[in-house]
């Protein structure tokens, strides 16, 4: 086995695993602290990339796009918590399960009908266009490794936000134990809003990143949507932390899996689920 | 209007409590138009059914002296639906005649009801091999293709160029492992040799390990077959990973058929095999594009002419059966013999019903795929397994 | 007599906290063991040791001689350990009926589980038996969540009688009951202690000195002292830490 | 979950015999279209004995369903032609049964959100399972050999002509069997003690209760149920393909039991077939039938907040 290819491999793992991390991220947080399913949340990601495709298309820059999805998507996000998920937050699983499913059809349909149902693909910025030679004869594109960039970047950020500022400090609290969070004062109505804010925005960030990758075409959310639950389930609930080291385990495993064991590769990822959540029920970084 | 899209209340369904109603001379054709119209296929769906309706308003809405009513049905590529859909075809709306689909496991679907029922069916894209293979029966026609087909073509030209190792990228499924035997048959018949298929679980869009055990693997050339948004994303991560110079990528037309502007720069100089492509000269391409194009605003790709040829072999049945749509044989019969005159080149259908038709070799030149030779002449498959009963 | 459910040198922590230390006890029927002690003296905690609902750190639990350390809530219930809940524990939408059956219906073997339930007129006995004894017969069909305060936790302890166990361990069950409703479960606890091992803990003093027989004063997760009502009132250590000198 | 009362079970009666005298007054199509009504009906009423009875919600019920499709294709494949109905409708509940069983106790070791997903995670890798590798006969299904109809020697001549009308009674025969089965079972001591789950987990656990082992049967059990709707699919259609055990159809079922009552037993009965009729209507009016099953969705989840969150349990558990 080449040790390029190997370095190669782990590289487009990390991407990959990075770019998970952005997505679960958002979704680990609202269960977290809102305790809300939100299977939605893939059409998100999918919302996110059309915001890339037609921004871009109009102004002819990714990097319009890119803060255009974020703070779409934390206006989005508000709405759709006033508006519906604020009166599911004590609801039963099933309701919850069932209004995001709800969602799924409903965004696809005004996606359908607002754009057309054609394959359309979002130019990689003239700047990081081409390939850097990373090692032997494969080189790596240079968006991609910008892509890395930017989501290691948001990483640290979402970091210092959580860890170290107050705000941060009631969404951990909250993400423990729910009730808290009115004990101490917090206006849990307004964190609510915040948290669902943030985590749709991440999600349709993730989405614009990945917009030039694999360009954008009818459905394309659903396949992240039970990877980034996979992500979370292993992080542990309402953890940053749990969620960044999972989604690189499950970028590199998926990866790798599909380079050297590609039969297996398809089901590699909820064998680790699984395994996982027998050795411990709630996570590998949830506190206990 | 001719085009009829579901406009009844269930109030009109009950009404048809009553029996199947007699061929009447004259009494409309109820033709079934089961299709994608929503979810990753729809556009090709919206071709499709463009096309078909193309040449029925060429016919004065009549074919066979029976004006030609069609009902649309949105399949929306789930075959759990499948069984459920043709039912509400064949049982309540009382379609004569089925049209569809592009789904291989929706068309299982539209193949038990044809086979069982001795309903015509014509398949106007699934490129499944079954269907006109080992399932093939006197009522089940294909205007499109055999996945064995497009990729033989492109193996073909490979040995021709002396290529002696190629290897085949695909999803791990029907269609991509069906292409990969065509794609190796076509490499043997010139003595070359396919070394190795490499695959994706279906609909996996990560290709960053296929790509990176590419330039270990000695081989001379890359083929492989994706469609739709995965074809997008896979032949720009070809190009960025800079591997287009050094191993040429080539491959079934579907690789940049109705996407090639979305693959943009990176799909440049890219060579695939297809039974159509942009600069066929041919009178009847010119025409069919420019009422295409005025029709839907859109330009006519392989999945129009599909559509197109569907509704052209279906006239050729009924005017043959003078619009009695349930005599198989003697429409059969007509449309064995028959030569379409297709955009694609004029064709005939092989025993087991699918197009006998030129493979063309094409590059992809300024957005378009500029057809610049012929991968394989007349080329007829094989239809294994095919008992016509 | 041997007792029926013995507790020797049992501990828990919890990371560096040390919730219950080297506490032991014992029940026998006939007899109302008292536990008293602060808030946050660990009485909930030792508690919740014995019904198996936390595995000790250290130390041994014996029923009728078994060892049974470290046993889940449901094997130490069938071993024939009833309990109640300080906060109110039910089926608030079935019938008051409906939660004592299921109740003693929890030691039918499991081969028995498809028998129609209407038609085991033993369990119903047996159910209407524990509503009876706790006084809540009246109105078996009532929905659990309509029930007055007081009433819950009467079923509160029916739910543990019915389970026909050996030993009762009753989290406060006085907590939140007006004078005369106390005095009538004091007698209920007494006419209990009869033919169970009853641990009782609960803050209302008049309540437990009138119908302890033992008692076991905690503090700090330690037994400060342990006795019968006679020595706890004597004993300087407790006076000094806990009742001040109001007794 | 209230078992229906005897009102309630007599309008059910009737309901039947409606059904049962469709072939005298139906077209064909209305029979199929009963029939899918019913197989969702056998569907629902598999995941009402999780939801309604222990309070489990569960997305894998659609790989339980698959299995008992495809075990019709596996019989089918045995030397000695198609089996008998006999044969084949307890093989299937049983592999379906099998599966809940190996996958149950890994699942029933979380609760709440995580065993949500990972009944979600077990279901998704059953329908990859079916889907990549050549166990269920390839990506895009295969025709099956309808299981016969004989019975005890006693065979039914079974042509295309009779087979709508067949078919509704077959399936209705299995729906009122498995809804008398589970109305039973919910008289039983096991079904007071999985409703007892249902109300509060832990006081039944500290009762002494064997919950892990009452979860597992009714896992297991509900799985075998819904082996037994996948069966009668696959016997209608003739046709099995992955799809089947993808998580979106279990997701219709949980919509099915919520559009009915999660608080009946026959709850999921009225939900199949208000959901079979939307989905016509649907589908009838605009070609956009996404949008009204989303928009059928939604209401039911907002409009039936009460039916859902607010259980008026008059008489709570039948005697």
């Amino acid at each position: 086995m080449r040790l390029a290819e190997l370095l190669a491999e782990i590289l487009n793992g990390l991407q990959y695993g990075l770019l998970l991390f952005l997505i679960s991220s958002g979704l680990t947080l609202i269960f977290g602290v809102m305790r809300v399913i939100n299977l939605a949340h893939g059409s998100l990601f999918m919302i996110g990339a059309y915001v890339a495709y037609v921004i871009a298309g109009a102004t002819g820059s990714l990097w319009l796009a890119l803060p255009a999805a974020l703070l779409g998507g934390a206006l989005f996000g508000a709405v759709l918590e006033r508006g519906l998920f604020r009166r599911f937050r004590e609801r039963e699983h099933l309701d919850q399960v069932l209004l995001t499913f709800a969602l799924i059809l409903l965004f696809e349909e005004a996606r359908a009908a607002l754009l057309d149902n054609q394959f359309h693909s979002v130019a990689v910025p003239a700047a990081l266009d081409f390939s850097v030679p990373v090692v032997g004869d494969f080189a790596y594109s240079a968006y991609r490794i910008a892509v890395l960039g930017i989501c290691l970047f948001v990483a640290a950020l979402m970091f210092m936000f959580v860890e170290r500022t107050r705000l941060g400090s009631a969404i951990r609290a909250a993400a423990e134990n729910p009730e808290m969070v009115d004990l101490l004062g917090i206006d849990a109505r307004r964190l609510h809003t915040l948290v669902f804010a943030g985590g749709t925005a991440l999600a349709m960030l993730a989405g614009a990143l990945a917009a030039p990758l694999q360009s954008v075409y009818p459905g394309m959310g659903d396949g992240y949507l039970i990877i980034s639950f996979v992500v979370v389930v292993i992080g542990g609930l309402g953890s940053i932390a749990g969620a960044f080291w999972a989604a690189l385990l499950i970028g590199l495993i998926d990866t790798l899996g599909k380079a050297y064991v590609p039969q297996a590769a398809g089901s590699a990822v909820y064998l680790l689920m699984a395994c996982v959540l027998l050795w411990r029920p709630s996570g590998l970084f949830a506190r206990a | 209007m001719l085009h009829v899209s579901r406009r009844r209340l269930l109030g009109g369904a009950a009404a048809l409590a009553l029996g199947r109603p007699a061929f009447a001379q004259g009494a409309p054709l109820k033709v079934g138009l089961m299709l994608p119209f929503s979810g990753t296929y729809a556009a090709l769906g919206e071709n499709v059914a463009a096309a078909f309706e193309l040449y029925l308003q060429e016919r004065g809405g009549r074919l066979g002296g029976r004006t030609v009513t069609l009902v649309r049905l949105d399949d929306e590529s789930d075959p759990a639906k499948a069984p459920q859909n043709v039912n509400r075809l064949l049982e309540r709306d009382q379609v004569e005649v089925l049209v569809g689909t592009v789904h291989s496991g929706v068309v299982m679907a539209l193949v038990q009801a044809a086979r069982e029922r001795n309903v015509l069916l014509i398949i106007p894209n699934a490129g499944n091999d079954a269907a006109t293979r080992e399932l093939c029966a006197p009522s089940i026609f294909r205007t499109s293709f055999t996945n064995w087909q497009p990729a033989y073509g492109m193996g073909k030209v490979l040995a021709a160029k002396g290529v002696k190792k190629a290897v085949w990228v695909t999803w791990d499924y029907a269609a991509g492992k069906e292409s990969g035997e065509g794609f190796g048959d076509g490499l043997r018949a010139g003595g070359g040799e396919l070394t190795q298929v490499l695959t994706l679980p279906f609909p996996e869009t990560n290709f960053q390990p296929i790509l990176a055990q590419l330039p270990g693997l000695g081989v001379e050339a890359v083929g492989s077959f994706f469609a739709g948004g995965s074809a997008v994303q896979f032949v720009k991560d070809y190009a960025a990973s800079g591997l287009k110079e050094k191993l040429p990528l080539c491959g079934s037309g579907f690789l940049t058929e109705g996407v090639l502007k979305a693959q943009g720069a990176a799909a440049e100089g890219l060579q695939t095999a297809l039974h159509y492509g942009d600069g066929l000269d041919n009178p009847k391409n010119i025409v069919f594009r420019a009422a295409f194009q005025q029709k839907t605003g859109r330009a006519a790709d392989v999945y129009a002419v599909h559509g197109y040829d569907a509704c052209q072999l279906l006239a050729i049945g009924l005017d043959a059966s003078k619009g009695d749509a349930r005599a198989i044989k003697p429409m059969a019969a007509a449309m064995e013999a028959a030569k379409i005159d297709s955009p694609r080149g004029a064709f005939s259908l092989s025993p087991s019903h699918n197009p006998v038709q030129t493979i063309y070799l094409r590059e992809a030149r300024g957005g378009e795929n500029r057809v610049i030779g012929i991968a394989a002449e007349a080329l007829a498959d094989p239809g294994t397994g095919c008992k016509m009963g | 007599m041997r007792p029926t459910l013995e507790a020797i040198g049992l501990s828990r922590r919890f990371g560096g906290l040390r919730a219950v230390t080297d506490v032991s006890l014992d029940l026998a029927i006939g007899e109302l063991h008292a536990l008293i002690g602060p808030n946050g003296a660990g009485k909930s905690t030792l508690v919740n040791l014995l019904a198996g609902e936390l595995a000790p750190t250290g130390g041994t639990i014996r029923i009728d001689g078994r060892d049974v350390t470290g046993w889940n809530n449901q094997r130490i219930a069938r071993a024939g350990v009833g309990r109640s809940f300080q906060r109110t524990n039910l089926m608030q939408q079935m019938t008051v009926l409906e939660n004592v059956r299921l109740a003693a219906q929890a030691a039918m073997p499991a081969r028995h589980l498809l028998r129609r339930a209407g038609r085991e007129v033993a369990l119903v006995r047996q159910a209407r038996a524990a509503l009876e004894r706790v006084g809540i017969a009246t109105e078996p069909d009532r929905v659990a969540g309509t029930l007055s305060h007081g009433q819950l936790r009467q079923l509160e302890i029916g739910v543990a009688l019915a389970t026909q166990p050996k030993v009762l361990l009753l989290d406060e069950p006085l907590a939140g009951m007006g004078p005369e409703e106390s005095d009538v479960m004091a007698g209920l606890l007494r006419e209990l202690a009869r033919d169970h091992a009853v641990l009782l803990v609960e803050h209302d003093m008049d309540v437990v000195f009138r119908v302890a027989d033992r008692m076991t004063v905690m503090l700090d997760g330690c037994v400060l002292e342990q006795g019968t009502p006679a020595d706890i009132r004597a004993s300087a250590a407790v006076r000094d830490a806990y009742l001040g000198h109001d007794v | 979950m209230r078992s229906s009362s005897w009102r309630g079970n007599l309008l059910l009666t009737l309901a039947a015999l409606a059904i049962a005298c469709m072939p005298f007054y139906a077209s064909p199509y209305h029979m199929q279209l009963a029939s899918t009504a019913m197989i969702a009906a056998m569907f629902a009423l598999s995941l009402q004995l999780l939801l309604g009875g222990a309070g489990m919600v569960s997305l894998a019920q659609a790989a339980f369903f698959g299995i008992g499709a495809y075990s019709v294709h596996f019989l089918g494949r045995l030397p000695g032609g198609a089996p008998s109905i006999l044969l084949s409708l307890p093989a299937a509940s049983l592999l379906a049964g099998t599966a809940a069983l190996l996958i149950g106790p890994f699942a029933l070791r979380t609760r709440g959100f995580f065993f949500l997903m990972t009944t979600l995670a077990f279901g998704q890798m059953l329908f990859f399972v079916f889907h990549d590798t050549p166990l269920g006969g390839g990506a895009d299904g295969v025709f099956i050999q309808r299981p016969a109809l004989t019975a005890f020697g006693f065979g039914f001549e079974l042509t295309r002509a009779n087979r709508p009308a067949v078919f509704v009674l077959v399936n209705l025969a299995v729906l009122t069997a498995m809804y008398a089965l589970l109305w039973r079972l919910m008289r039983t001591l096991f079904g007071h003690a999985l409703l007892g789950i249902r109300a509060n987990e832990h006081r039944m656990s500290a009762m002494g209760h064997d919950v892990l082992r009452l979860k597992l049967a009714a896992f297991v059990l509900s799985g075998a149920l819904a082996g037994v709707a996948g069966h009668m699919a696959a016997l209608t259609d003739a046709f099995v393909n992955p799809e089947l055990l993808d998580w979106h159809r279990s997701a219709e079922a949980l919509l099915i039991v919520l559009l009915g009552g999660i608080g009946a037993l026959h709850g999921p009965i009225l939900g199949a077939f208000a959901f079979t009729l939307i989905g016509e209507l649907g589908q009838s009016i605009t070609e956009r039938q996404r949008l009204v099953e989303g928009l059928v969705v939604l209401g039911a989840v907002l409009l039936l907040r009460h039916g859902l969150a607010g259980l008026r349990w008059r008489r709570a558990v039948p005697t």
